[in-house]
């Protein structure tokens, strides 16, 4: 018997939550002297009211998407993966290698390797915390934590020394070869005679996130394996009893993971800045928590999370860029979504579920 | 290394692992009731930044602990709300609340002394400043004793020595008395708290705002008492490495006072050797800042076996679903 | 009107980003005009905000930073009448105005000057992050103090990795300790944020301090020896008040055009000692007649010294 | 109502209309209930009819959403679990509500502290437990850590605490679920020790015998009403299995006698060390021919759940094991992960592990989720590269059907199933694979009658389908009326074998006490 219709929970619950997040943010921004009205319209016209928007709401998505279903695959198993900003950076250092390394001729070549080298170089910095964890039973969140740090280090030395083109003040690699740049979205939209998105760096990389919500649903509800890793991740004695290998398990999804979280390097790193750059990675692998934790852990959820907090970004960018109204107006909104959606959800649903109840004893 | 060196280490460990330590007894006074707390970095970064402009303003420092304190407590308020009365999750309440802390702290500092988010400079009684313990001048001459006491021991900020103090009383409070029993049992089996007839909600929310006590503390440390101000992100990951600390020490203060040591001897021991020179090759400073963290590792792969944490932490208390 | 763009570190950063905010401010004082101002928040902004800029009408636009340099290549042809100013690197695009700093001949000063206020011969140097814009500094700086003192000593730390080595004053006060507790004497800071702690910390500690990129003399009057003065501001209003006239090409911001410089003022006057005068305004001189080449790090990643 | 007790004095307990829902279910329904002053009253009914909801409201654990508790005669509004103890009552739950890792005394003390600083409590409890012990025969020692103790003592903490705390009614919600037959009447000692001493007993249980044995008076609860009061006295099982159930209820097991086959399951010399180093087996040989039931007999604790581990193919990690396995004549590998499950079923061993909640099911899982569990990678639930997640379905509800699992939803979730229920899927699971050997650990554990009847007629069934079965259970009435050959354990060894028809409980409880060590010839099986 259920307290209240799937569906309420599933679409009104968030979006009464999602008002009282914009409502209190309302506030926050008269507080400050500025008129909500005015930066709701800036943010939604700048990240959704033209294609333009549209290029950048999806660019941030993408990357996203991709830190949410990694810490999505993670947190099934029954893991914490804080390291999705470290995977996210050797999955970029993966991918510039591949890209540096030959003289690719067309991006159709260069980018299944690129994906290859995203996904390995993201897979093996998660595995170091995930066989810790396995073998040791060093907890992974400490790990993982640590190994931020040491990507961060290890990039920058790798950066400076390594892939910096001499006399180059940037502590970023060449340039990659004009032959490797992925098709945008807009070049896409041309070639069908559409200008749409023209100079957004949303690119092909979108439909690669997408493929990979659709691949992480497949592998999590339909696969062996990725029921053996729901299985492990609810409880590892009952996972033992049916012959559950928590090594294996723990290692895997944690591989899983970090591959997923160093393919944000395809979008940012090969579809966007075209090199290398230090900080390439801007925090997304943490906003991936949230997203993964917002979508419920499911790869449509971590979707429309991801898109929100795109919207977010662009829409923040938009207002900081356009109005007075400063930057870290956006991160408190993103804050109190990610509190009201995440966290006070039951401040909603409760009372919602009360009413339901009432409804369905006066219907009998 | 000589005598003298060693000490100054020391020294700089002492400072560097205060707001740790007092972070990770937050943390553990929380987590040992069952809720577990990410967002310990931004209640911290709340203090700092509400003790600085408090302190600016009144030109107290105790004034600025005392906001400080409040400001943290506010978000652990929140925490509160959010994983034990509305039942919430609490991994996505400390993110939040981490994010909130950030954006907050900025936009409120750029409205109130638009310096981009930083306070303005803390001088005079603004500050915390560092105390000579009684003898420490007569002392000095005596051999080893004599700088140890003068150079380690002596010459901190009240808030040091408020924080080497609450581990030996948090141990006190968790293992001997009636409020450290059922806090530590809250965190075990809520339900065995409930049948005592024990409000499992009152208890949380008291170790939820100890946990905000400690983080004000941790944070008006940053601000006034080992810098001089607010400067925005100022915690810079100071949080997760207590929170890393705490399950390190495995959720006990004497340990908690071990490893939070640890930290701040190598990051003080980075500091003070950025480049080692191993004779057949220099170590990049870029891997000495790191060494930290991969000495952590190593540490936590050899040497700490599983650390299982308090059996009911980070599921909320449901009775009735 | 003119636009001026901030890098991430933003408008408020006490140094760089401050110093062109600064100069535009004199600009609008000064005439009475208006100006676009913005501040990145990511990486993939920087086009949309260039174009967006460009778009509006905008010129000319001037931004802070050498990160800009990939992105203002691309996007300059497509506004070909519009004019671009970029600070701290080149651009080799006919509508963009690159201004450099010789930030070394500045620090090559600052490391006369400590030479001569060291009374220990050991100093200091403190670094945000460690990339090797900030290495141009530390290299400049050691050259200097090692033809003051050439069997001194330079302590040298970076603060971190991350970004948030910007904004560490906690980790950069302990840094100053650190050295302090080598017998460094004088401590130059290219750190930002960070450097503000290591200011006070210098200044807690009874020891002399440089500060950066901006004037920050006054920040501990009499206790900061000076500070590395990059014309940022200058170059900032320059190019605004030549509008849409700013002549491309490189302008390089040197010691003999001012575009570098030690701060001199009421706050450091009790600090700078006839000698110390006398010592840097020779250096100064030769650098400025070119006896004396001060290495720059950018062009070999390496330094002459240590 | 002519109930047993003192007449003319107010009853201890009286409820009225006492109702509770929680959400849409309607746990409890409009109650009324008297125990009299100084009787032991029985409660009993199938899985979820509401007993230990009913009892938790009296203890203040729910809040009722109406209705009225009368306590020696006076209204009391018992707001929470602090006022029932004010009010005289103490409860043992059905899951014990201890902190398993504090020592006993804390337990004890844990809410009923004297002062801020736990010195004082802890020496009073002490002297306190050591009179209570003297008093009652419920020796604990005081200074053991709760998780180090076995059940048996676990539950003598939950009643010490009630009697520290003065409880003059006590709750006690399947008590001997948990226990053996020795613990068990042990046990029933002490309460009538304690009714003895005035104090007045509630009692839920599934097992009738408990009821006739001990009770004064015993009331029958079905989804979640009360519907029928009556002293023990004045009934009998069967009628009280009626009023249960709705329905007749067979409480004998009915089987013809085994035709046993070829040996199924042979151990040889089985020993084994813990990863702490204790030596947990010793030598066990031990067979099983297809077409009968081996009962293993033994105090918990004494090495079945390690037996039943590693033939299950999951010994606890750092285990060293030693001695021999063959399963049809082939012998099966001792060294492996420690997560063989697979290869075990893949060999033809079902297993019905001993605790259904942490190891035989996930519990966020759907049923149809839990029904392949172990068997997902299982060819017909395989579709191509994904899992055949509709003929899962389809097979669970059929399942479901045949097993009279309610409510029959394959896509409930285990948890939101009762006990009862949780055991049949899992016993489905397990034996409609057919399995050339089933390990079974208390089949019935916490199990309502209706369920205990149809679970045993399934594992006979297995048996006369020419399988070979291990069952291991604690309690001995379910040896006795299953098996046709019963094994004992004690510490680690087996103390000897006995025919079911030849032994009696008293002989069987002796061996499980680890006396008569020179056991009587094992019989080799076989009917005579
Ligand atoms: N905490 C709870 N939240 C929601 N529903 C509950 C809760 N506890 C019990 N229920 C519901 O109330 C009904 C009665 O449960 P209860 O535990 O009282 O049964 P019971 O008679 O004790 O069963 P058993 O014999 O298995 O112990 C159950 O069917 C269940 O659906
Ligand atoms: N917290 C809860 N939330 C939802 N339902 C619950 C809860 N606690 C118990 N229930 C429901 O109560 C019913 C019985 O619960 P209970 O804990 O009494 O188990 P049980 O049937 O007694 O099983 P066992 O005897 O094996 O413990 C189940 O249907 C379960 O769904
Ligand atoms: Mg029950
Ligand atoms: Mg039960």
């Amino acid at each position: 018997m259920e307290r209240m219709p799937k569906w309420a929970d599933v679409i009104v619950t968030p979006l009464i939550s999602l008002a009282l997040a914009f409502a209190i943010s309302a506030l926050v921004i008269l507080a400050i002297g500025e008129s909500p009205v005015e930066a709701l319209k800036v943010m939604v016209e700048g990240a959704l009211g033209s294609s333009y928007g549209w290029g950048f709401t999806l660019y941030y998505t993408t990357n996203f998407v991709f830190t949410g279903l990694a810490v999505m695959v993670a947190y099934h198993a029954g893991l914490f993966n804080i390291g999705g900003e470290g995977q996210a950076a050797m999955g970029g250092l993966g991918v510039t290698l591949v890209v540096l390394a030959l003289p690719w001729p067309h991006w159709a070549l260069a980018l299944p390797a690129a994906v290859v080298g995203a996904a390995l170089f993201g897979a093996l910095w998660a595995l170091i915390p995930a066989w810790l964890q396995a073998k040791r039973g060093s907890h992974v969140v400490i790990t993982t934590i640590m190994f931020n740090f040491i990507a961060a280090a290890l990039l920058n030395y790798v950066l400076v020394n390594l892939l910096r083109p001499v006399g180059s003040m940037d502590p970023a690699s060449a340039n990659f070869p004009p032959a490797t740049h992925l098709p945008k979205l807009s070049d896409m939209a041309l070639a069908f005679g559409i200008d749409w998105g023209r100079n957004t760096p949303a690119n092909i990389a979108f439909f690669i996130a997408i493929i990979a919500c659709l691949l992480v649903w497949l592998l999590i509800w339909r696969t062996r394996l990725g029921y053996e890793i729901r299985a492990f991740g609810k409880s590892e004695p009952a996972a033992l009893y049916a012959g559950i290998s928590p090594v294996r398990i723990t290692v895997v999804a944690m591989l899983i993971s970090g591959a997923l979280a160093g393919l944000m390097a395809v979008n940012n790193v090969m579809g966007e800045a075209e090199r290398l750059v230090l900080n390439a990675v801007e925090g997304a692998g943490f906003i991936g928590i949230a997203v993964a934790l917002m979508g419920r852990n499911h790869p449509l959820g971590v979707f429309l999370a991801a898109l929100l907090f795109g919207f977010l970004y662009q829409g923040g960018g938009e207002l900081a860029l356009w109005t007075s109204i400063p930057r870290e107006l956006i991160v408190i909104i993103q804050a109190l979504v990610i509190l009201f959606t995440g966290a006070l959800d039951n401040m909603v649903r409760m009372p919602l579920e009360r009413l339901f109840l009432t409804l369905n004893r006066k219907r009998g | 290394m000589d005598f003298a060196t060693i000490l100054q280490i020391l020294d700089s460990a002492m400072r560097l692992m205060t707001p740790l330590l007092l972070a990770c007894l937050a943390g553990l006074y929380s987590e040992r009731a069952g809720v577990f707390d990410i967002g310990l970095e931004g209640k911290m970064l709340m203090a700092a930044f509400a003790s600085a402009s408090v302190a600016y303003a009144t030109g107290s420092a105790w004034a600025g602990l005392l906001a400080g304190i409040t400001g943290a407590v506010a978000l652990a308020l929140l925490h509160g709300l959010a994983s034990i009365t509305f039942r919430g999750n609490q991994l996505i309440s400390g993110v939040a609340i981490n994010f909130l802390a950030s954006g907050l702290t900025v936009l409120l500092g750029q409205k109130i002394f638009e310096l981009g988010g930083r306070t303005p400079s803390l001088s005079g009684a603004a500050r915390f400043d560092a105390i000579t313990l009684p003898f420490a001048d007569s002392l000095r001459p005596v051999p080893v004793i004599g700088p140890i006491y003068a150079e380690l021991i002596s010459g901190h900020t009240i808030l040091v020595y408020v924080a080497f103090a609450i581990v030996p009383l948090t141990w006190w409070v968790l293992y001997r008395t009636r409020f450290g029993l059922r806090l530590r049992a809250v965190g075990e089996n809520p339900a065995s708290v409930d049948t005592a007839g024990v409000s499992v909600t009152r208890l949380r929310y008291a170790a939820v705002l100890i946990c905000g006590l400690l983080c004000g503390l941790a944070g008006a440390y940053l601000a006034t008492g080992i810098s001089a101000g607010f400067v925005k992100e100022m915690t810079a990951g100071r949080g997760f490495i207590a929170l890393a600390a705490l399950i390190f020490a495995k959720w006990r203060p004497w340990s908690a006072l071990g490893a939070t040591f640890l930290f701040g001897l190598l990051e003080a021991v980075a500091n003070r050797f950025p480049n080692l020179d191993l004779g057949f090759v220099t170590v990049p400073s870029m891997f000495m800042n790191a060494l930290p963290y991969i000495l952590t590792v190593i540490i936590l792969a050899g040497f700490v076996g599983r650390a299982i944490p308090p059996r009911a932490g980070g599921e909320p208390y449901v009775k009735e679903r | 009107d003119p636009a001026l763009i901030f890098d991430l570190g933003g408008k408020f950063d006490k140094s760089f980003n401050e110093a062109a905010y600064e100069g535009a401010e004199r600009w609008k004082a000064e005439t009475g005009g208006s100006y676009k101002e913005l501040e990145m928040q990511s990486e993939a902004m920087r086009e949309q905000a260039l174009r967006r800029l460009a778009q509006s009408g905008a010129n000319p636009i001037v931004m802070t930073g050498f990160a800009f340099g990939e992105v203002l290549n691309k996007i300059a042809p497509d506004y070909p009448d519009t004019k671009f100013v970029i600070i701290d690197t080149t651009v080799e695009q006919p509508n963009v105005q690159s201004v450099v700093f010789t930030e070394e001949q500045g620090s090559y000063l600052a490391g006369i000057a400590a030479a001569k206020a060291s009374k220990s011969g050991t100093v200091g140097f403190i670094g945000g992050m460690d990339i090797p814009l900030i290495h141009k500094f530390e290299c400049g700086y050691a050259q200097g103090f090692k033809a003051a003192r050439p069997d001194g000593k330079v302590i040298i730390n970076y603060t971190g990795t991350t970004p948030a080595a910007w904004n560490d004053p906690v980790k950069g006060g302990e840094l100053l300790k650190a050295q302090v507790s080598q017998q460094a004497d004088v401590v130059y800071a290219a750190a930002g944020g960070t450097g503000i702690g290591v200011l006070q910390a210098a200044a807690d500690a009874g020891v002399l301090s440089i500060g950066v990129d901006s004037n920050q003399n006054h920040l501990h009057p009499g206790k900061v020896l000076t500070s590395v003065v990059k014309g940022v501001d200058v170059s900032v209003y320059e190019a605004f008040k030549a509008g849409a006239e700013v002549q491309p090409g490189i302008k390089v911001m040197d010691l003999a055009s001012g575009g570098v410089s030690l701060a001199m003022d009421d706050n450091n006057k009790p600090l700078i000692t006839d000698e110390i005068t006398a010592a840097v305004d020779a250096a100064a001189k030769a650098i400025t007649a070119g006896e004396i080449k001060v290495h720059d790090y950018m062009t070999d990643n390496t330094c002459p010294v240590q | 109502m002519a109930l047993a007790g003192a007449t003319g004095t107010a009853p201890a307990i009286e409820l009225r209309g006492i109702s509770k829902a929680f959400g849409p279910v309607q746990a409890n329904r409009n109650i009324d209930l008297v125990v009299p002053r100084g009787t032991i009253h029985g409660i009993i009914g199938e899985n979820g009819a509401g007993k230990s909801t009913l009892m938790s409201i009296l203890y203040g654990f729910y809040r009722p959403d109406a209705g009225e508790i009368l306590i020696g005669g006076q209204p009391v509004t018992i707001s929470d679990s602090q006022a029932a103890i004010r009010a005289g009552i103490g409860m043992v739950f059905q899951h014990f509500k201890l902190v398993p890792n504090f020592t006993v005394l804390e337990n004890i003390i844990l809410g009923a502290e004297d002062r801020g600083l736990l010195r004082h409590s802890l020496s009073r409890a002490r002297g306190e437990l050591k009179r209570l012990a003297e008093e009652y025969g419920l020796q604990v020692d005081p200074d053991a850590a709760v998780e180090e103790l076995s059940v048996g003592h676990q539950q003598r903490v939950e009643i010490l605490k009630a009697l520290y705390r003065q409880a003059d009614i006590l709750i006690l919600d399947e008590p001997t679920g948990v226990l053996t037959p020795a613990e068990a009447d042990h046990l029933f000692r002490i309460l009538r020790g304690l009714k003895d001493e005035g104090k007045t007993i509630i009692l839920i249980t599934h097992k009738l015998r408990e009821i006739m044995e001990i009770t004064d008076n015993v009331s029958v609860m079905r989804r979640g009403e009360m519907v029928a009061s009556v002293r023990t006295a004045g009934t009998n099982p069967t009628e009280l299995a009626e009023l249960m159930v709705g329905r007749k209820v067979l409480l004998r097991v009915e089987k013809t006698p085994a035709q046993p086959g070829a040996p199924v399951l042979e151990v040889r010399g089985l020993g084994m060390v813990d990863a702490d180093g204790v030596e947990r087996l010793r030598g066990i040989d031990l067979e099983v021919r297809a077409g009968e039931i081996v009962g293993i007999a033994g105090v918990a604790g004494n090495g079945q759940t390690q037996l039943l581990e590693i033939l299950g193919g999951f010994p606890e990690p750092g285990a060293r094991l030693q001695g021999e396995i063959r399963l049809n004549g082939t012998p099966l590998p001792l060294s492996g992960t420690g997560a063989d499950g697979r290869a075990r079923r893949a060999a033809g061993i079902g297993h019905v592990p001993e605790d259904r909640q942490v190891e035989g099911l996930i519990m966020d899982f759907s049923a149809w989720e839990n029904s392949a569990f172990g068997y997902h990678d299982a060819p017909q639930f395989q579709n191509g590269l994904l899992m055949d997640n509709a003929a899962i379905r389809a097979d669970t509800a059929d399942k479901m059907q045949r097993f009279d699992v309610r409510p029959p939803n394959p896509d409930l979730a285990a948890k939101n199933f009762s006990g009862g229920n949780q055991q049949k899927i899992v016993v489905a699971r397990e034996i409609e694979r057919n399995p050339d050997l089933l390990l079974i650990g208390q089949p019935t554990r916490g199990v309502d009658i209706g369920a205990i009847e149809f679970i045993h007629k399934r594992i006979v069934a297995l048996r006369d389908a020419g399988k070979a079965v291990l069952l291991v259970s604690v309690e001995l009435d379910e040896i006795m009326a299953l098996s046709d050959r019963i094994a004992v354990m004690f510490d680690g060894r087996i103390m000897g074998e006995r025919l079911p028809a030849s032994t009696t409980a008293g002989e069987l409880g002796c061996l499980m006490a680890g006396l008569e060590p020179a056991a009587a010839p094992a019989t080799s099986g076989g009917t005579e």
